[in-house]
């Protein structure tokens, strides 16, 4: 049995949404994708504020919506569903407090009851003693925070969130993605989560469904599909390095990389697409003989397993040190900041990239 | 002023003195002597008591019929709402007694309805209602336009905001949709009031001018003015009680303002 | 009171003051005879304790007349101008209207006459302000009359819609003189009075009729006679207006 | 209706009923006959001329005064803002006939500021500027209050952004402000221009009526309805050319604008 | 010489915002929080859109603002500041494109111009062929990508930026983040980023200020600032654990935890108060022989070096693996998946911890 069962059509100029969703009762699901790619609009649509062109959306065994024909569009409020907004849209005339009993109220409880459940959620979300406070006179953060309470304390048959710990600094939204979890948990919540960011997918959510320009391009369980990423948008949020390219003789080849493929080896026959996944820290990097692309091609020996030139486009300052990236193919390499000082290197500049064949992972193309 | 250029309060003075100093002058020219005789007459009185009864019936219902008007309105498509608000707009233009006409001419014992409520037993025109009607006629524009700019501006995304938590429509309206259009809601019923209450045209000549069913102020000062000769003394006493208080009553509606954003 | 009025229905006046009349009486009045109706009204009220004189409903007569067509309930109608009570007649509403009063024009001028006017001719001159009525409306007639025989030419600042407008132009000094009707004149104490020569011989009746659709036609019968009787014109006659 | 609850379209239905039958029914009573005649007779093409005229000058003055002072009013603390909007107020519930004699107080030769004007050589009453005047008095609590609404409704949320960005003053006023309350400056745009060709009382005293400089359409009306003539037949033909000009003026600020919010 | 050089005091009730602000020309300097510290407040103050209480504002050698007096208060369109708030308040009648030559327009740019330029930078952010749309019909990531070339495209003295990258995507915040730091370096902008996350700080600024309840608790070069957090919160944003205690000789000790601190035994005396600062995955960890936290502790040896018992609080699902979080002290541990299940940990049970003194490093508390 599903919980939620959607196809989901929509049209615009320019853009099309066709996607399939599903979610057990009291599975979370969680959806990322890149900008633009329908992600709103996919939430929008189950919550009923977006028509569906064609298509349906199920909740249990209520038909929601239908499209074309039969057209049926049951009305938000009689949905069952809560969805926390891209923008949260707190009610400017509505102190914090009030915002949060007004989804009390929506659904039912009585005033008092309301006014107690919203103090103790603002005590949850630690925001205790700005109850009275407008949403103006809130920071960006606790404007987010009264949100996300707002729509959890209506704990709904569904909920649906709308990247709901962005604007928080690490450390609350660590305590923040907690008590989503515990809540989600605890009701037992069927939910679906958009999201920018790895973490909270694998935090909150079974199963990730990754949307990309309107089409789903990979689903299932979330870390698999981090460990797999059938993308390049779904290996840059893993942080991994994804290169395709395909065996041939048990071995990998992408253009001049060639790397041995261990159990690739085992795809039914030479030719076959295969994915080479591999974390950028696990790239060894160094500073060719020669001081240009041109010199350093001419120096190249021959095709050797496991090493490549590249050239240097972009170095990037991260926490853990810099990050080099490079073409062709497109690669990326972490290293500490002191061998990135050591190495001094530049964009434009050749270097040599090792890749130990265990450290990657082949997938074959779908 | 905000972000708005400093110099701007110059123009904003001058409206300001146009719109105070004729009161001003008219305040100037009161026989004080006279004055508390002029507004404590019983007939003052009573077209006092009547102004208000049926001025605040009046936009009672214009809140009932215009509230959902200028929803209607709102969130219409362009073409149909600039079509609707061209057919609200016609009252306002029309002289108001030619409103009148037009009442008296649909209600009128002439006419095809006039003749079917007689049947009846109904008679509309020269009744207190007639006074309520003709008022709501006049006024009811006023809040419907005033109200839809303040809906528009708000736009739908605090509704579909609502409409995510699960709210109702009717909560919606109370709760969001009103509150946030409160500044154009007051706005609208501050014009509808003042309208209806001096509203004199239309009600000369649907509802007649009988004392103590269907004079009120504006028509008690149109008879003194026209009556008593040329010294206006009364009129214009009369006029200072309506304004005095058709403003407190104004400032009543300004205290009830549950909750203004911002 | 005897009667002694020169037409004789009011003749009988004298006699029906004994008839016990009741209910209400509901009178519409144009707006210049407020001062003598609410008067008559007020004695015609006491000579019959148990009669109810609904307070008079006053305005223009053209706005009483579209009212009366139009099924306004009255028993009495008194109009300013006689072309008015042609519409009530027209409309079947009322039979035998009579002429109870009379007015005349006078050059009203603000109080001290500033731009010391004599008489009509001074109108025409050009750096006098004159206001009138609009020819449309009875006094307007009557001004465009009397200055077509006395061969003045005037141009008039405004054609004021009705005679307080006029008065109130004159009142506030603000037009050095205007026509209007005598009765007029005497009511605004702001404003003095200069014969017009020859306008005693342009008069402007004011008609009365008890309404065929009366819901009182005895009370209303028996005002218009009042109106008629010599009481009633004294009373007409105190506030400045002539026979009719 | 957006999200309102469906059944309100009920009384938006009775509230239209209400505005439009009267209308019908004058249209009704027009004499065809005569109706031609009637409106190109060259007094009434004067009137109209006049009163279109004077309605859009007035109009334009109603927004060169009345944009700042609804911006002072939006953007003031509220004990201000509520003193403010009062004093504005006012002129609305005095019946016009009344502020057609203040306005006589205040510019008449008898007054002092008149006295001031006359030794300047300058008359304001019985000018076409006095009928600007009164229209502009009249006119003017309209498009303050409607616009006010609006621009509280905005807030200032997004002038701050504008500022941010550097914008000065003025630019933020035109490309920010108003553009945003564009629905509550068109509403009170139509409402100040239909007061202001509608208006009848203020002007009658103030301006007086005489054609081709001071009679307006609706001074034009009153007078054939008041006139000895036994029908009101081209004061309800005089009326329905009014109310044609009038929405199709409407019409066109309606097509102007220029960046629709949403 | 300093571009900008502010010192800032805001009083509100429950808030008081001190705090010293100061950029060389060029400078770019990250603000960072917790939600609620008062960032946007800083950031408003500096554009004048908040009124200072006390303090002053200096750009270059211009006196913006000074009070409480003799009060001086530049006007913000006066400043040659621009400020991107934390809502990017699109202006929704406005187009993308209008949008975005808005503020070229603001600073004096010709219509031509504007639009020239609105063209280019839309195409920077990603957002070619868009240019027509209404904020209202662009997804969230793309209305901040737009905010993001309105301001940007202005190049004033001194750039705002209040969390300029949220709701994006890793892989565009990416291709932003380095578009945003070339502009900042060709342009020479001295500019102040709030954000909340740590690559931002790295990637974009020299200098990182920190900020709690309103008050700087530390500043100084990014790295440094982040490899010896001063308090829990920049701890929290370093991903790193932070303990305080005291070093006795030559021994780092708080409660039952005890380290041989290497270098920190160089502290002039005994007693001196001392953080310990290490990675989540460098600590250890196993169950104990005791499966209730009464019997751990009645088993447990005396204190040992580099080893104590922890009590587990909660479990993290991380996209590397697992966080433990253990009290007292409180401790954060990161472990792969496959170990923690092998573990079978949950939250109450009793766990031995291990951390090498040499994966520690030893701050003196300022
Ligand atoms: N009202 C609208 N009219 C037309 N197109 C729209 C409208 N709203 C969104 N779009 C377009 O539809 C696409 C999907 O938008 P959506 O908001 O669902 O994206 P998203 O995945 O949520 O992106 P983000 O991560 O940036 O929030 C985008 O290309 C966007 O430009
Ligand atoms: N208008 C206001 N009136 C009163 N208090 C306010 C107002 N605006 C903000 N505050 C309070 O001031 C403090 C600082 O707010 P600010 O917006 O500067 O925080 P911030 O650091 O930007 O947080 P975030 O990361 O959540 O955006 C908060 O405690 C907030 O509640
Ligand atoms: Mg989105
Ligand atoms: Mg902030």
């Amino acid at each position: 049995m599903t919980a939620l069962d959607a196809h989901i059509v929509v049209e615009r100029s320019g853009f099309r949404l066709d996607a399939t969703v599903q979610a057990a009762p009291g599975e979370v699901v969680a959806v990322m994708g890149p900008s633009g790619a329908g992600k709103s609009t996919l939430l929008g649509v189950l919550a009923g504020l977006v028509a569906l062109d064609a298509g349906h959306v199920r909740l249990g065994d209520r038909e929601l919506d239908t499209a074309p024909r039969p057209r049926v569009r049951t009305t938000p409020s009689r949905r069952g569903i809560v969805l926390l907004g891209q923008e949260p849209r707190l009610f400017p005339h509505l102190s914090a407090h009030e915002n949060i009993a007004f989804g009390l109220r929506a659904h039912g409880a009585t005033k008092q009851v309301a006014a107690a459940e919203a103090d103790q959620w603002l005590w949850r979300v630690g925001l205790d003693g700005m109850g009275s406070r407008r949403p103006a006179q809130l920071s960006g953060g606790q404007q987010q925070r009264v949100a996300l309470a707002r729509a959890l304390a209506t704990s709904p048959d569904a909920l649906l969130l709308d990247e709901p710990l962005t604007s928080l600094d690490a450390e609350t939204a660590g305590d923040v993605r907690a008590l989503l979890h515990d809540q989600l948990t605890a009701t037992r919540s069927t939910a679906i989560v958009a999201t920018h960011d790895a973490v909270d997918a694998v935090a909150l959510a079974s199963r990730l469904l990754v949307l990309e320009e309107g089409r789903v391009t990979q689903t299932g369980r979330v870390r698999e599909v981090l460990a797999e990423p059938a993308t390049r948008f779904t290996a840059a949020v893993a942080g991994l390095n994804r290169v395709e390219g395909e065996v041939r003789g048990g071995r990998w080849q992408r253009d001049h990389v060639v790397l041995a493929a261990g159990d690739a080896a085992s795809a039914p026959s030479d030719g076959t697409a295969v994915a080479a996944v591999f974390r950028p820290s696990a790239v060894g990097i160094d500073r060719t003989e020669a001081d240009t692309w041109t010199g350093a091609l001419r120096l190249a020996p021959s095709v050797v397993e496991g090493e490549w030139l590249a050239r240097v486009t972009r170095l990037e300052q991260t926490p853990g040190g810099v990050r080099v990236r490079t073409v062709d193919p497109e690669v990326a390499v972490d290293l500490t900041a002191d061998r990135a000082a050591e190495l001094g290197l530049a964009p434009g500049l050749p270097v040599r990239l090792r890749l130990d064949a265990g450290d990657a992972r082949f997938v074959p193309l779908g | 002023m905000g972000f708005a250029p400093r110099v701007l309060a110059i123009p904003a003075a001058i409206g300001l003195a146009l719109l105070i100093l004729p009161l001003t002058a008219l305040v100037l020219r009161v026989q004080w002597s006279t004055l508390w005789q002029d507004i404590t007459s019983p007939e003052a009185l009573s077209a006092l008591g009547l102004s208000l009864t049926t001025g605040l019936t009046a936009t009672a219902v214009c809140v009932v019929l215009g509230v959902p008007l200028a929803l209607l309105i709102a969130r219409s498509r362009a073409r149909t709402a600039a079509v609707l608000r061209a057919l609200v707009t016609v009252p306002l233009v029309l002289p108001p007694m030619v409103g009148g006409v037009a009442m008296l001419f649909l209600f009128g014992r002439t006419s095809w309805l006039g003749g079917v409520l007689a049947e009846w037993g109904i008679r509309v025109p020269f009744t207190t209602g007639a006074v309520v009607l003709a008022q709501t006629f006049v006024a009811l524009p006023f809040l419907v336009l005033a109200l839809e700019g303040s809906l528009r501006t708000t736009g739908v995304g605090y509704e579909q905001a609502a409409a995510g938590l699960g709210a109702g429509r009717w909560t919606i309206l109370g709760r969001v949709t009103l509150p946030l259009a409160a500044p154009g809601l007051i706005a609208g019923i501050v014009l509808c009031f003042a309208r209806a209450v001096g509203e004199f045209g239309a009600t000369a000549l649907f509802a007649g001018n009988a004392p103590g069913v269907t004079q009120t102020m504006p028509l008690a000062i149109y008879t003194a003015f026209n009556g008593a000769g040329v010294s206006q003394g009364s009129a214009v006493a009369l006029s200072l009680l309506l304004l005095v208080t058709a403003i407190g009553v104004l400032l009543l509606v300004r205290a009830w303002r549950p909750e203004a954003p911002r | 009171a005897g009667a002694s009025g020169d037409t004789a229905p009011g003749a009988a006046s004298g006699s029906t003051a004994d008839v016990d009349l009741s209910g209400e009486l509901t009178i519409f009045a144009a707006a210049s005879l407020a001062t003598a109706f609410d008067e008559l009204a007020a004695r015609f009220e006491q000579r019959h304790p148990s009669l109810d004189v609904v307070p008079i409903s006053y305005d223009g007569s053209s706005t009483l007349a579209t009212q009366l067509v139009e099924g306004a309930p009255a028993d009495v109608f008194a109009s300013a101008d006689e072309s008015t009570m042609k519409r009530v007649i027209d409309a079947g509403l009322a039979a035998d209207p009579h002429p109870f009063a009379s007015n005349t024009l006078v050059i009203a001028v603000p109080s001290g006459n500033p731009a010391a006017i004599t008489g009509i001719a001074d109108l025409g001159e050009s750096d006098v302000t004159v206001v009138l009525c609009a020819p449309e409306v009875p006094c307007g007639a009557a001004s465009a009359t009397l200055l077509a025989r006395n061969e003045v030419v005037v141009s008039p600042a405004s054609l004021e819609q009705n005679v307080t407008a006029v008065l109130t132009k004159v009142a506030a000094g603000e037009a050095d003189a205007g026509l209007v009707y005598v009765t007029d004149a005497l009511r605004a104490p702001q404003v003095d009075a200069v014969e017009a020569a020859g306008s005693a011989d342009i008069v402007n009746r004011y008609p009365i009729a008890a309404l065929s659709e009366a819901g009182n036609p005895a009370a209303a019968a028996a005002f218009v006679d009042y109106v008629l009787s010599a009481e009633g014109r004294a009373v007409l006659e105190g506030l400045g207006f002539g026979a009719p």
